[in-house]
């Protein structure tokens, strides 16, 4: 039985809105940077969807050195949205992810609503690209980053806001776990238009080093990242879909500490519809297709179809 | 058949799985690791440059789900040859007999859990290696350009290997300065002949890894317990008074930041190029996650934003010194 | 001169409201039972203070099991506040704890506020402790536990209440750090008269057994504690230190994957009086023990006379 | 010297560190590890009993820190002995000469991370351990009680240590029924004569470890692949029905919970005592944690009260089957 399941064509397509995922492994913004880096390592032909770093209107530099530091099973990061801008990036990277055959989403970050206007307005008109995905989350960014994605009227107006301008695009709202009840501002995302959630973005930390009495990271907290989180992010995807997503039947992006399918598959069954691989590439790039096989085998080894039907499966 | 596949994969680095050939002392505190590439892999490997590394995944192949450390250990590349002998070995060591086999040494200091994993793997393990990571040193066309290699501490290593090539490229004035705090803190295999220096400011023989590229080396150690008493800068400095025709050698320069910094001071002042080989945090090694930024001078059209940094993975590790932002 | 400070006598003593501890380590709630469990593994007379397992007004036979998991440097548990209840535990544990030569706090945890006032009140004539250490941030109850700790009114009003009927003894409110702003919830607790704050209890969890397509709790979620949760609770205990507690001279006690002396000097560091020691209790008692030798190595290594020098000391 | 010190700690149980004395493979899928005590800890592990556990820490002993699995494991002790030879060790293991010795056997199945990284522990290298643990068997007092021992998979290994005891107790009427799904899934040495099994209803001499006690055994697989076809209930069925006189007899038991279910079923049914020796997900081992709880029947006082919960870790793992409610 087992050897024909295994032979069985499954499934493996997700719809995140009116894109069709020919399986549900996505990147996770800013681990996988443009994609070209990834070349030599992976192919990501092969992916569900790609999903870019945070892109902002303007050039950013990003924090101080240093950026990250390992923590048991985690990874603490405060790059601080260390990107090109907007148009560097529509000149350069934009063209090659262009040639990709994959869905590609690009996640947009900004200081003010302004900022993310400019931004999802710029990239509306771009065939190139299937969505966006924003980040209302990065806990990095003092001037405001935090508060877009924990107040949920602010949250909803900023969404609200984007999807007028890029209408035609999927909008993915990346949350922050950083919340007293993730139900309210995934909520106020969905009330506002979002196509999508994505769950979750990093939790902040704080590493001291002990001899120089100072916290490691220049910016002080950073994000937690990795394996660590896992449990709190399987938690609260169960809890946003069974509480709010799956009545409104909006697709859940699940991510947090992915390495291997069996942790990708705890989040589908909790409710993900698809899954961001992050900080696992970027010690063991070919996790990302280690996932996506790892779910096929496990569907036909349980003699399932699709996908679709494991998605929410939790008893 | 392998020139085929290289053309076809065209990749100049990649993942793979080596074999552990050796794993050898080298002083009192550091150990020197040949890690055996075969197949696609040996091709790859073989066009590693001086200056890169290879990103050491420093745990058991069998489990990678749980295991720590997560991140990958960043190791500067020490050598590459077919030849064992060229790294140190004796001949007996395990063959594969995957086809060409090309070897590669890293010599590193156990500090912490990565390099402490690293320490214990036996001959025959095998180890997941990302590599050859970055860009190297600029290594001068003309072969008559002189060329001063100084490393401190677990600096050195990369500086056995650009000799190496330097030696291939033929260029035959090289200098070594290997520095350290105190004798037992060289990463590398002192000879005899390193007890028996009589004038500390000429160089000579002192040291095994030098030994296939014939460099020459000036040893410096802080504390006078060998060589040279004094720092690298000051070793440079006193030779060059002696040797002024060495005062338009390029200078590649590895070790702990306020050794770089001195030293790219100090040609700054003499108005020698020098390229340094810098070390940061990493998060991936393959420039997509932003971890290893190091500041540089801000031009002038830079001035509004504070700051301009370049990833010490993909731009580096190897840098003009003279752009770097050493105040940063 | 690392030589003769090694041999220089360092004071560790720390005060938590009134009591006066030897030194700044403490056992963390839940995870050192009533202290007798541990009489063959660690001299517990040792340490700065004992915090027994949460007591309730009545007995609770817990949550079914299977009540913990492990996961990646982390342990997710629902154990589900089981203990003897009140009478019992006067009757028998408490017993035993009067002769410990330690400071003893009783943690209380309740259902409704009358649950905690009931224990309160029969602890706080019973000279064998020093203090109560109230948990609001148990997530595993779903009777109302977590509404104690994310409701900063509610909270105020339950340390209040507590604080009028015992007002003899320390009172230490623990948090959750399920919340979006601690630094609220912080205030709450010291406005209310709170002596001292525990920072911090469990982030709220969850583990899917895939292969059952169920969470392997029968609890379903379960809080996450261990290293894992450590540059969190460092995090949040920084902030609480800078924005809230160090001004208002209210003590904080640090905890949440605490294994070694090098993690208790983070939280010192970072703003903790004193440290929790939970997790790694269950897989290394003398960690308890380490954790003191190691912070007064520390101190004496870099030539602090006292504990209290270090204390908030991060640049 | 030793009794004094024995007297003064007063211990039944502590955190020592133990040598691994011998790493043998039992079976297809499991193996042997026999531990070496000295000392105090020799003191307190000699007196341990049949049922009892440890909790091994699966981590190298020097890096405690960031380790991964953090929790440790339980494993029934299968064997303690100051001779080798009745753990199945020669005489030739390394000796620490540290005054007495005591050894330590537990057998397991490498299964996840835990007792894959206990697969990879050498002779000599050192292992924390914390035990004994629980409360074991209750041996009969009387000498003429006749006891079968049925140890279902991975619950083979404290019938080893049962019948080692209730030998030296004078127990002479002891039998042993070890059950797998199949031959390969035994977990001890399987003697040549269990392939010439005329009669599968007529104990032998099948299993090495029972030796020393000189137990003779039933082996009922599943699959019929060796011995009995069918589980360990169907043939103490079958082993009763043709010899009635042991129908008075104690039960031990231990295995996955449905055997024991199964066991204490058929106990219940047929009047007969059975201990059962039960698992469950363990976060301390030592009581304080209250993981590792299991329901107990509730009786009528208890009513209002769903459940009654006793810990496997403190009051177990070894509880009448009669109180286990095997429903939860
Ligand atoms: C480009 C480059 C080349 C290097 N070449 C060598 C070499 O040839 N020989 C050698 O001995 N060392 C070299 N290093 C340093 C080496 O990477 C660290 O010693 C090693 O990571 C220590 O790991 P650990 O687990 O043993 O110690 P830990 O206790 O984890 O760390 C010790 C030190 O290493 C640093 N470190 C830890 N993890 C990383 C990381 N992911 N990226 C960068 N630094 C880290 C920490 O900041 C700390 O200062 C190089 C580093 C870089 C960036
Ligand atoms: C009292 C007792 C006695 C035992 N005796 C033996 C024995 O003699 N031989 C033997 O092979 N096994 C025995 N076990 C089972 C043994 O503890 C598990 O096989 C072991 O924990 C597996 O660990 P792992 O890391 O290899 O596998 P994992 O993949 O981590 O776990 C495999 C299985 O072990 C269970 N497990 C994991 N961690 C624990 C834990 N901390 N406590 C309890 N169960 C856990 C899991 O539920 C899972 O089903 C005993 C268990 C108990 C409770
Ligand atoms: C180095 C690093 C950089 C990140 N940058 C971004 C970013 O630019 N935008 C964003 O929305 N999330 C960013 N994240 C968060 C991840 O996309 C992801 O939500 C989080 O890391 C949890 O997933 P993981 O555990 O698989 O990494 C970053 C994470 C890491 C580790
Ligand atoms: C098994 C277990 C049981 C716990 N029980 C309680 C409890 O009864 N009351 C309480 O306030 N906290 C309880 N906690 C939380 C701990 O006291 C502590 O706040 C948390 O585990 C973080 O610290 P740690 O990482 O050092 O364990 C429990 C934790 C664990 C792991
Ligand atoms: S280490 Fe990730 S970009 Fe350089
Ligand atoms: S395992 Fe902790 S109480 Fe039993």
């Amino acid at each position: 039985m087992n050897a024909d399941n295994d032979k069985k064509q499954v499934d493996l397509s997700v719809n995140i809105g009116k894109v069709r995922l020919a399986n549900p492994v996505m990147t996770a913004s800013g681990t996988c940077g443009y994609a070209y880096e990834l070349r030599d390592f992976v192919d990501l032909g092969r992916l569900g969807a790609f999903v870019t770093k945070s892109i902002t209107r303007e050039e950013r530099v990003g924090n101080a050195p240093q950026r990250t530091v390992e923590t048991a099973s985690g990874l603490l990061n405060a790059i601080g949205l260390a990107n090109m801008g907007l148009d560097k990036f529509i000149e350069g990277p934009l063209a090659l992810l262009a040639r990709m055959s994959v869905p590609v989403f690009v996640n947009v970050a900004g200081k003010t609503v302004d900022d993310y206007i400019a931004v999802a307005e710029a990239l509306a008109g771009r065939d190139e690209i299937a969505g966006l995905e924003i980040n209302v989350s990065c806990p990095n960014v003092k001037e405001g980053g935090i508060t877009f994605g924990t107040d949920p009227k602010i949250l909803a107006d900023l969404v609200g806001r984007v999807r007028q301008v890029a209408a035609n695009k999927v909008l993915i709202a990346k949350l922050t776990p950083n919340v007293t009840d993730i139900t309210v501002t995934a909520r106020a995302a969905i009330d506002a238009g979002a196509d999508a959630l994505s769950l979750i973005n990093t939790l902040t930390g704080m590493v001291v080093d002990v001899e120089r009495r100072r916290p490691v990271l220049a910016n002080r907290t950073g994000g937690l990242s990795g394996p660590a989180i896992k449990p709190v992010a399987v938690h609260m995807v169960e809890r946003v879909y069974r509480e709010v997503a799956g009545p409104a039947k909006v697709p859940i992006i699940g991510l947090g500490g992915i390495a291997c399918a069996l942790d990708a598959l705890e989040f589908i069954i909790a409710g993900a519809s698809a899954v961001g691989v992050g900080t696992a590439v970027l010690t063991n790039p070919p996790a990302l297709i280690e996932v996506i096989e790892g779910i096929e085998a496990y569907l036909a080894r349980h003699g399932m179809s699709s996908v679709a039907e494991l998605v929410g499966s939790l008893q | 058949m392998n020139k085929e596949s290289q053309k076809k994969s065209g990749r100049t680095r990649g993942q793979f799985v080596a074999r552990v050939a050796a794993q050898l002392q080298r002083g009192e505190h550091h150990r020197a690791l040949v890690l055996s590439f075969c197949g696609e892999s040996a091709e790859v490997m073989a066009c590693a440059e001086p200056g890169q590394f290879v990103q050491v995944a420093c745990r058991d192949i069998s489990r990678p789900r749980m295991s720590v450390p997560q991140l990958r250990r960043p190791i500067s590349i020490s050598g590459v040859s077919e030849d064992p002998i060229a790294l140190g070995l004796g001949n007996g060591h395990c063959r594969d007999g995957c086809g060409r086999e090309v070897m590669v040494r890293i010599i590193y200091r156990v500090h912490g859990p990565g390099t402490n994993w690293l320490a214990h793997q036996a001959v025959g393990e095998e180890i997941d290696i990302i590599g050859p990571l970055g860009r190297g040193f600029n290594l001068p066309k003309d072969k008559d350009t002189r060329v001063i290699l100084i490393g401190g501490g677990v600096g050195l290593p990369p500086m056995f290997f650009s000799a190496d090539r330097l030696k291939r490229n033929g260029c035959s004035d090289v200098l070594g300065i290997a520095g350290a705090a105190t004798r037992g803190l060289f990463c590398c295999d002192l000879l005899n002949e390193a007890d028996g220096i009589e004038d500390a400011l000429v160089p000579g023989k002192y040291v095994r890894e030098f030994g296939p590229s014939n460099t020459p080396v000036l040893l410096a150690a802080d504390d006078g317990s060998i060589g040279f008493k004094g720092n690298v800068v000051q070793a440079l400095d006193g030779y060059l008074k002696r040797n002024e025709q060495w005062r338009s050698a390029e200078v590649f320069a590895c070790g702990p930041k306020p050794m770089l910094r001195a030293v790219a001071n100090f040609c700054q002042e003499h108005s020698m190029n020098c390229q340094v080989c810098l070390e940061s945090y990493m998060g991936c090694g393959i420039g997509v996650c932003q971890s290893c930024a190091v500041a540089m001078r801000s031009e002038g059209k830079d001035r509004e934003s504070p700051k301009k940094y370049r990833l010490v993975c993909a731009h580096g590790p190897v840098f003009d010194a003279a752009k770097v932002d050493w105040d940063a």
